[in-house]
């Protein structure tokens, strides 16, 4: 066991899955010569050579949409968007067709692509480098969304999404890419979809995050803690599919929720928690569940960023209006 | 150009009077209500058929836009038996079998260019031996997809076959709205590649045309952009009305494909009128059969639920769980 | 005040639209030369002529990014898309773009672009023509989302949608085309954004609901009135901007809610409407809010998609799980 | 070839000195933290002077990518002083003020082509006499945005230009990844608009190829599609190490613009060191101005909230509301 960061936990398990598989290949912008803007594919073409790790032209659509003919002929593709902003160029072949090829053929043709993209603010980066878009992909049926939010994870789920035969979009957040340290599971690692992960033990209220703001969550919780507030804080780890259970069974056990998102308000996947919730807890919550969110704006640029990104100071604040009401 | 044999010639005008027979069919079908829109093969018979003949089923593949799965009979009874079904509406009818290399009718249009140039890449990477040949209409040359495409074909020196069925029309568009370009050849110079226009109405040229480019492709030399001229001879789809933007006289003026390749068969005398009644007469029992087998196709509505993944997720369980008691609940159920 | 369909008064206020404003484009696939492939700009090219009237190139991208510019030079852009399913290939100019422009120039360009495309399912199209999208640009800022349920608001929504200076997705259900008919007001008629439609009055449950899912709202309230549930039907009319109070004014009075919308469940939009009431009025609710929606699976081909859609029958079986709860 | 007059040849290298100049101020600021990611200009001072003198500040509409506008000052000062607020990341850097014809920096590669296209076609609707000059590199090509657009502004003859600035890199990517063509130009076959390619390190050349462009485009002769040859003299952004991928003898080959107009303007007999130091230093001082001026323009946070619609819908209005009494309450407010 390691302490590694996200960047490295996600290159070691790259290296880790094209030597496992020689049917993976990496492929998109600057991942080959330049082992990637952010360096998480670096190594990888002297290690497997240009015929599986390749640079392409500068093109989403045709990125994510070759990916689909390459699956096809038996490869297991794992592209590259270079920022989640940019897979808007692709929307139409990720969400019309890659989601889709299987449904549409009946199991003829499997889809096992696994489709890398960094995301998420605070970073300073220039405008659709931050864009949390994990609710637009959420409404569309056969991806799979999946959000590691430590290093261990970063390396088990992306094992899992390489080995899964059906799409998976891989979201890595921009800045948990060095701040995120971990000790990463030597060797075989797996982290199956659809558990969530329980990151601090409470009673009084549950936070439900993914990627970046479980590390805010668990901030939080440890700052109230001081305060004799006993905070859970749950990573779902993956959207799709939705560890329904673990979420029943937190809102069961502590009757009052938190749910945070990067996203804008406005039907951001905190909307579907919620609305799972009431589906499936009604009767347990007893006190509205409280959102933290980005605002209905558009990604702001350098200077308001940190205004618009949930900090610690909301999701406290957030914490206290959720357990502040009489049941 | 290769000097094909009588037999073959025979055989490929045979598939060309079927592909006219089993579109006919299929539009009349959604004319009485038992299937979806459609649209009709009428004046692109011999470029599919063509193509179809120059390729090898055994290790080349086809991506067809939609137009053009009842002429590629050649690859295989399931592209018709299954086009058929698709047609109808059923799920299965997306699904052509293996070992059949055909990919089922695209909607999104040009998206099927890029998994066409990811298919040869890939076949490439597995040392396969064969190509591809990716089917779009003219219209479907204005998307990013097609360009994006091609180029990165280019690139990659995939072993594929781009043909744009040049028909004229994209619905009531025409060409000249579609690209100020001197036709669809030309294009080619973007991606870096050999771009050829060839008579889409002569079978025997557009064979020849993918003879080469197949060679060239399998030979390692790279793609291949093929423009096939030719003209819709009916309406787009069963729900177009072409009588309220086609001209008349264009429509008079425009080969039929069918005729062309009569001439070519009478001309080598291996014709005879006997000859192509008992043809079309073979067609349309093929045809009766696939009908009747499509719609006795058995579809239990919770097949809706199958296929989304490998496994169903726990939520789309429960779905499918919920709907199947509603259904077996509902009486009105038939009636869906 | 006239009988029509909801094609007609679409017909009919482009017309009115275009003869009011010069600056007025519409353009966009087969909308000039052939009125549309469902007649929807029928006349306006004899009326208004080619240089207003625009067939485009098949590259829905493009009729997108022109929008913006045409925007810029002062026109007022009303392109079309010819179906929602493949506005997909313009999602980067819709989200990316259009959504942004005005925030990101700070008010130095208006964006008053009109985005008309038919949506929605029932009626036996090919692959990709029947989604319903609206809840994957719901969580775009910058963007309105407006959806009449009847050819009165078709109308007046659309009137609306072309004055307002900023970007409209003004979708226009494919089922109700030619069976919504109902009464146009003559003349000029604009009815605002914002502001929630009360299709039926009813004091037991409320059933929310956009676009054709009205009309089938109303058809189970009906049913359901003879039985003696008294059934309140709320259209929204617009996503965005949201009618809060007559959502909140519905729950308090009711108790009781049901969600209606054909998109699939997961991150629909019907997630967002059941946050914002635990936002805004948790303590009035009852029972659990009920969603009828479509599944979590691709839009089914023709011979599944009635199993796929919401009907009247599963409308009225939530409106019954609804109301059979004791508060 | 237009023989340019001295002063104006003087005129187009002051503006390339100063476009240097103003780029490696703005680098050094990200250096110091009080600026975020931006892509110095240099190899490109000569394609973007070249084409502002070729175009009319007053009646042309200029769209960059995002490389090009500290070249632009002809176009005026905002252009630059709004370039400046926009590096160190104020919202109001995006907003370049009336009647400045020039359009923000566009991250999205490659969409500001079909924006070009529209405004272009627009500005004809209205019977406006200018025309629409927009500049992407050489690896944006590859997005389909480029093709649509310049297929359509074929079809539309509308009066842009489109100038691929071929830097030889997109990012890590060489050129010979991006596309097989024989060169950008020979793209335009795919629109059947004119194509030229043109040395983009020779301010007077791109001049010439631009006012050519220019006068066809507002004659109503259509679109051209101009590319610039040069090479990239720096790193993609501050964000970059091209030491990793960029062979040293290619960039040691490479000509430099400036050396390029110098010599020139030492040919003509109108230099002395003495002129271009004072050049220097009137750019200096007026980029000092600029940042002083930058770093001082106030930002209120609730300006977060502002033109996200012309009104804010009641949603919104809350959010504001409620963001500026936390803002307000907030101590920790400055460390934001
Ligand atoms: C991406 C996309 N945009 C629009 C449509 C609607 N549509 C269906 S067929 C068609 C015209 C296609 O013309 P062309 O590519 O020339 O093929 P043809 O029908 O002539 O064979 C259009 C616009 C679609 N199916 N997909
Ligand atoms: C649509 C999109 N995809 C990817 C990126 C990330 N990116 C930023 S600059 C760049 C390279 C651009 O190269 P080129 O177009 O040649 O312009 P240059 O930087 O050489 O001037 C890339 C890939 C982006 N900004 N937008
Ligand atoms: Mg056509
Ligand atoms: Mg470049």
């Amino acid at each position: 066991m390691a302490v590694v960061n996200m960047l490295e936990a996600i290159n070691h398990t790259l290296h880790a899955e094209m030597a496992r598989d020689e049917r993976v290949m990496v492929f998109g912008e600057d991942v080959a010569l330049n082992g990637g803007v952010f360096r998480a594919t670096e190594g990888l073409l002297d290690a497997y050579g240009a015929q599986r790790v390749v640079d392409t032209p500068l093109a989403e659509g045709v990125i994510a949409g070759t990916a689909v003919g390459l699956a096809a002929a038996g490869m297991v593709p794992v592209p590259e968007i270079q920022f989640l902003g940019f897979s808007y160029q692709a929307f139409h072949q990720i969400a019309g067709q890659i989601a889709r090829l299987r449904y549409r053929t009946r199991g003829r043709f499997e889809v096992p692509i696994t489709i890398r993209s960094p995301f998420g603010g605070g970073v300073r980066t220039p405008e659709l480098h931050s864009e949390s878009l994990e609710a637009q992909y959420a409404n569309i049926p056969g991806l799979k969304i999946v959000l590691p939010a430590s290093a261990a994870d970063a390396k088990g789920l992306l094992a899992t999404a390489i080995r899964d035969p059906n799409p998976v979009l891989f979201l890595e957040p921009l800045r948990g890419y060095r701040m995120i340290k971990d000790e990463m599971p030597d060797g075989e690692h797996l982290v199956p979809f659809g558990r969530a992960r329980t990151v601090a033990e409470g009673a009084d209220v549950v936070v439900i995050a993914w990627s970046f703001q479980v590390e805010l969550a668990r901030r939080a919780a440890a700052q109230l803690a001081d305060e004799g507030v006993s905070v859970r804080v749950l990573d779902l780890r993956t959207l799709v599919p939705l560890d329904v259970a673990s979420i029943v069974e937190a809102v069961e056990a502590c009757g009052r929720v938190v749910v945070v998102q990067e996203a804008p308000l406005t039907n951001g996947f905190a909307s579907e928690i919620i609305a799972t919730i009431n589906d499936e807890a009604f009767y347990s919550l007893e006190a509205p569940i409280q959102r933290v969110s980005g605002y209905d704006t558009p990604y702001p640029v350098g200077m308001l960023e940190d205004h618009f990104v949930p900090d610690v100071e909301r999701i406290v604040a957030g914490i206290r209006r959720a357990v502040e009401v009489e049941a | 150009m290769t000097d094909l044999a009588d037999d073959i010639v025979q055989a490929m005008f045979t598939d060309m009077l079927g592909a006219r027979l089993f579109s006919q069919r299929v539009f009349n079908l959604q004319r009485q209500g038992r299937a979806g829109t459609n649209a009709p093969v009428d004046g692109s018979e011999a470029l599919v058929v063509g193509a179809a003949f120059a390729l090898d089923p055994a290790t080349d593949w086809v991506l067809p836009q939609y137009r053009e799965l009842v002429g590629l009979e050649r690859f295989g009874a399931d592209v018709l038996d299954r086009y058929v079904l698709y047609s109808i509406g059923h799920p299965e009818g997306g699904h052509i079998p293996e070992p059949t290399r055909v990919w089922p009718p695209q909607i999104s249009l040009a998206t099927q260019v890029p998994h066409a140039v990811g298919l040869a890449w890939g076949m490439r990477a597995q040392g396969e031996p064969g190509c591809v040949l990716v089917f779009l209409g003219d219209g479907s040359t204005s998307e990013g997809d097609f360009y994006e495409a091609c180029n990165f074909a280019g690139v990659l020196d995939a072993p594929v076959i781009v043909m744009v069925v040049n028909n004229g029309w994209a619905i009531s568009t025409p060409v000249s709205t579609q690209t100020r370009a001197k036709n669809f050849a030309e294009k080619s110079h973007a991606f870096g590649i050999p771009g050829v226009t060839v008579d889409g109405t002569d079978a025997i040229a557009v064979h020849d045309a993918v003879a080469d480019a197949r060679s060239r492709a399998v030979a390692g030399a790279g793609p291949t952009l093929i423009e096939a001229v030719t003209y819709r001879l009916g309406p787009h789809t069963t729900a177009d009305d072409p009588t309220r933007y086609v001209p008349p006289e264009q429509l008079d003026a425009a080969a039929d494909p069918i005729e062309v390749m009569r001439a070519e068969v009478q001309r080598r005398g291996i014709w005879s009128e006997q000859w192509e009644e008992e043809v079309l007469a073979t067609a349309d029992a093929r045809m009766e059969r696939a009908v009747v087998a499509a719609e006795s196709h058995p579809l239990d509505p919770t097949e809706m639920f199958d296929h989304v993944f490998d496994e169903p997720t726990p939520r789309l369980a429960r779905q499918r769980g919920a709907f199947a008691e509603r259904v077996v609940a509902s009486t009105g159920e038939g009636s869906h």
